[in-house]
């Protein structure tokens, strides 16, 4: 039984990405595999799931309760870093990442460290792209925007559609469920499921694989531990894959 | 080591189980899904989330730290209710146990109710250190330990109470149990405790205090279930702590007829698959042979 | 980490200290040339062995166990009674304080008269789990802890009273004592435990069950700390798994204004040294301004 | 803080040193330095300290309930070891063995490693000799009895005066305080005390350095763990040692 303790972190510095997303930097570098999250401890406030977006960063979208306390970090406050928590990606060899949003943040990871060739982004707006130039270097950066005032008008699985997956080894996919769906009906469609990778969400109250709060139908996996990332051919069996979540309570809601 | 001889099945406190190891109450049992994948791992039953009169979200994080070999949690029994019926449906007839909760009897009886079909038997939780109203503010006093035994072993199912070590006698609250119909007792519960965190000035669990499980609390298991065993005349189930075939023969010896196993999961879901790999042999003695045989 | 800033003194519940580290109870405190020996390798108090109205022999071994990290001690309050006023007699000026049990109040009195002279305060051992009419038996129960208190209290001098974990609630206690003139709590005294050789089929104490301390009860004894800072005012002394200078920390935020230290001395004596070079420097914040600051 | 619990053994064999001793061998060897004890635990009796007299065994002279429970083991019984504790001896160059009676158990660890040069062994009477033949290869052995009826008729210490200590790196002593205490005036008389060892014996309830009741005046060293192994020179300053010890409850006990 390992320690899986909260560590303290100290902000170090606050990057506002979006009016809704910002990265806080602070003082401790993790040793992490791309992915990979950890459990982000607000004193006072709650403790909240968030992936890695560097090894000393995490990048936060504006939600609720925790993420606002969150937003209203400043440089010298403190907060509690419970991880690497998870399995993570595997990119091999030429990778492409499709990200939804605040999404790209544990897909920025492998970005940092050169591996990854085609880096596909979709956001609602222009002012919502989050990392813009700060994705490290990239093959490529292709940007849908569902209103079009930046890059395609459409969604980032319009740009999935007109790549040739058959460039890339695998394929690494974070973002909205209802958008990873549709990335896995498209990578389905071109037979690439199995070298696709998605980082899921689930509520997590432990994150370290010990309450159950966030096991996937039917296999009992859990999204925390055995996770978050899972390949497309498995998710095409689960039954709850892109149809619906379970709450704090352990109640299914439907997407 | 001493081995165990496994029958076809073993039968503690009412229930039919297919091995002496047990998943313990909270752990990977929110799900169906998660329960059926521990018993596919080796689990010989599996007993539920704590399940309550209404959905609970529980308390606010962090609900989990595992530190220096010891889990610490306060989840706040943060449970589907009524919902999980559907959970644990498409497991009919697997030793399946519910844990229920209740802040008194009636409450008790009627979750208690909707697993009258799905469930095995029950596990009454009467002992979560960390949930105004309910658990151990139950456990902690004889007459309602009594009293919510009894709304539920009226149903005739097979009824579990589970205490908790934070009482000044454990033995007087088996013994309120047993009056009262109890098939069986789990000892035991997590250790009331609490962790500060020194560089954040702040309790390291969102509710301030929890419960401590894992090694830490296994020589405090020993003794309440050695106690109860002097005390009370049903089967005993040993819970806390135990990570190795060697606990589980410690708890037997000390009057436990299974084990049930929570924070030792934390070493990978095939705990229990990994245990009966060495507790279980062809030429094993039979389990009865070192129930409590420490006491003689 | 937060470093302290020692001033010449410390005082705590009546009691001038070295430092805010202190020998607990029953550890290496059977001889006065031991407790000194503490003194002299950085404790800034030490307790001594618990001294009752007879002289007593305590169980049979084995009487330590130290396994997995814990301690588990079935000493069964071995002391050489009113013979031990000599023992100390040569220490008379330092900050010793005497342990001290009893059967009932009048015994308390009659011990606690012995030590007027030569002891600094007195610490009433309410709490020992194991032994038969004595510790735990009257600190399980407020109203004779009240009365204890009371009876050393009227002598006088400061009377910290020693609390066990293994009641439903220590706070009650807690309370009773500070009610009848305790001048400081110690929190917490050994957590009832048993362990069990599986292979000689025995308890591995030889009266059976006995008390865990060490790093295991750290979480529970910050927890009974934390539980009577809310309920009392007068200063708190925490005890149990006490290691390090973080722990020290951590001990004090949960509101203990000292600690006292007893299980970690096999990691060597001079652990005292060893925490006091961590927890000590010119430029730490004052004791006052961490004791409890957890509870903001 | 290291595990120190009772390690279970099974006797392999009993060997009757003399009508009131016996050796106890056992089936697990452990890794001592000569002069180590260890706590034996007699199941339903009591737990009492005994030196190892070999890296398997243990040799009990009978006393009272422990010791006579110990008396009575057959081969296939099983025993609680906790050991090996203390510090031991630390012979350099040529060793002298000083014993007298049971206390040759820890003396011959050292023997048995072919380290001892001389052994002086006293007892009461010839039938009371530990250990004939069996104390390993040393250079030469003499004995003395209380009665004369084997050896030289007189004391070990009368022994130990005729030795010319000058030929002896490091001397080892143990037996009955007593004994001791007049070894210790001997190796004084002679210069000798800083290099001369003495294993001591005091009431030990825990044998791991916790309870204090071992503890010697007036430095608080503990038998069980400082010990139980010190030097003349150490002694000499001692103002308990072969005055008084204590017994169970701490009360003092003169010689
Ligand atoms: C593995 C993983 C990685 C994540 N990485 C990021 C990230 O890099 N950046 C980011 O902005 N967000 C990330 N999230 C989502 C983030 O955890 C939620 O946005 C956050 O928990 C919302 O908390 P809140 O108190 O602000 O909202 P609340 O008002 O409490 O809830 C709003 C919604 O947030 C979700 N949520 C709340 N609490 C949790 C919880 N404990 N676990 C999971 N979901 C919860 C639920 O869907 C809930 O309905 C990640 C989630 C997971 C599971
Ligand atoms: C470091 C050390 C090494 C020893 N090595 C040996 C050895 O190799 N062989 C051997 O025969 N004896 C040895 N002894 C002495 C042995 O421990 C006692 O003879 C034994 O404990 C007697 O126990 P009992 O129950 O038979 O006697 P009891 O009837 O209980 O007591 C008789 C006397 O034995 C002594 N004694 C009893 N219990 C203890 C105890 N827990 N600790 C110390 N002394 C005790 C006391 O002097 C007591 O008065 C050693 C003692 C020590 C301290
Ligand atoms: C995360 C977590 C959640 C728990 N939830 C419950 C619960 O809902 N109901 C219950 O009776 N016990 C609950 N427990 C207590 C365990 O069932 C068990 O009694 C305790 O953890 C001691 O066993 P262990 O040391 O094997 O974990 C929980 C324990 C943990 C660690
Ligand atoms: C060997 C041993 C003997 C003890 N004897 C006493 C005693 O005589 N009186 C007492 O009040 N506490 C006694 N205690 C309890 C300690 O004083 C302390 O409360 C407990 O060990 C928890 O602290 P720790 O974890 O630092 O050891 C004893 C503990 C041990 C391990
Ligand atoms: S969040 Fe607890 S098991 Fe995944
Ligand atoms: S016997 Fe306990 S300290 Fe030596």
């Amino acid at each position: 039984m390992s320690d899986q303790r909260s560590i303290p972190v100290t902000v170090t510095s606050v990057f506002e990405e979006t009016p809704n997303i910002r990265t806080i930097e602070f003082d401790r570098k993790f040793i992490i595999n791309p992915g990979q999250f950890c459990m982000v401890w607000v004193p006072g406030v709650d403790e909240v799931p968030m992936g890695f977006s560097s090894e000393n960063s995490i990048t936060v979208q504006k939600i609720g309760e925790a993420t606002e306390a969150l937003f209203s970090y400043k440089e010298g406050q403190r907060l509690g870093i419970k991880g690497p928590l998870g399995n993570g990606f595997s990119p091999k060899g030429k990778v492409l990442a499709v990200a939804g949003g605040v999404g790209a943040a544990p897909l920025r990871t492998i970005a940092l460290s050169g591996r990854v060739e085609t880096f596909l982004l979709g956001a609602q707006k222009e002012s919502e792209i989050p990392f813009r130039d700060r994705l490290g270097n990239c093959g490529e950066v292709k940007i849908s925007t569902d209103d079009g005032s930046y890059g395609h008008h459409g969604f980032v699985t319009d740009l999935l559609r007109e790549t040739d997956l058959d460039e890339y080894d695998t394929i690494c996919v974070c973002g909205p469920e209802m958008m990873m769906k549709g990335v896995l009906s498209v990578v389905r469609e071109k037979c690439a499921e199995e070298r696709t990778q998605f980082s899921l969400a689930r509520y997590m109250k432990c994150g370290v694989g010990i309450c159950g709060s966030c096991c996937m139908d039917s296999t009992g996996l859990r999204v925390c531990r055995d996770g978050p990332v899972f390949r497309g051919d498995e998710l095409l069996k689960s039954p709850e894959f892109g149809k619906y979540s379970r709450d704090a309570s352990g109640r299914k809601n439907f997407f | 080591m001493i081995t165990l001889n496994l029958k076809d099945s073993v039968s503690v406190g009412g229930i039919d189980l297919k091995n002496h190891l047990i998943l313990a109450a909270g752990v990977l049992g929110t799900t169906g899904a998660s329960l059926n994948r521990v018993l596919e791992s080796g689990a010989g039953g599996v007993v539920t989330k704590s399940i309550g009169p209404y959905p609970k979200e529980g308390h606010k994080g962090p609900c989990v730290q595992v530190l220096d070999g010891a889990v610490i949690n306060a989840m706040g029994l943060p449970n589907p209710s009524r919902d999980f019926t559907e959970e644990i449906a498409p497991l009919k007839g697997k030793p399946v146990i519910a844990s229920i909760f209740g802040a008194n009897p009636e409450e008790f009886a009627e979750v208690a109710s909707w697993f009258m079909d799905s469930a095995a038997g029950f596990e009454l939780n009467v002992s979560c250190p960390h949930a105004e109203g309910y658990g151990a503010q139950i456990g902690s006093d004889p007459d309602l330990v009594y009293e919510c035994t009894r709304a539920v072993s009226k149903t005739g199912k097979p009824v579990w109470v589970k205490l908790t070590p934070n009482v000044t006698s454990i033995a007087d609250c088996g013994a309120a149990a047993e009056r009262a119909g109890a098939s069986a007792l789990v000892a035991i519960n997590t250790v009331r405790a609490m962790r500060i965190s020194t560089d954040l000035r702040k309790p390291m669990l969102g509710n301030g205090s929890g419960g401590l499980s894992g090694d830490a609390i296994f020589p405090i298991a020993v003794k309440c279930v050695w106690d109860l065993y002097e005390a009370c005349d049903i089967p005993i189930v040993g819970c806390g702590g135990v990570s190795s075939a060697d606990n589980v023969i410690e708890m037997m010896m000390a009057g436990a007829s299974a084990v049930e196993i929570g924070s030792a999961v934390l070493n990978g879901v095939d705990i229990f698959e990994k245990i009966s790999g060495e507790l279980y042999s062809g030429d094993g003695v039979s389990a009865e042979e070192i129930v409590g045989c420490a006491h003689e």
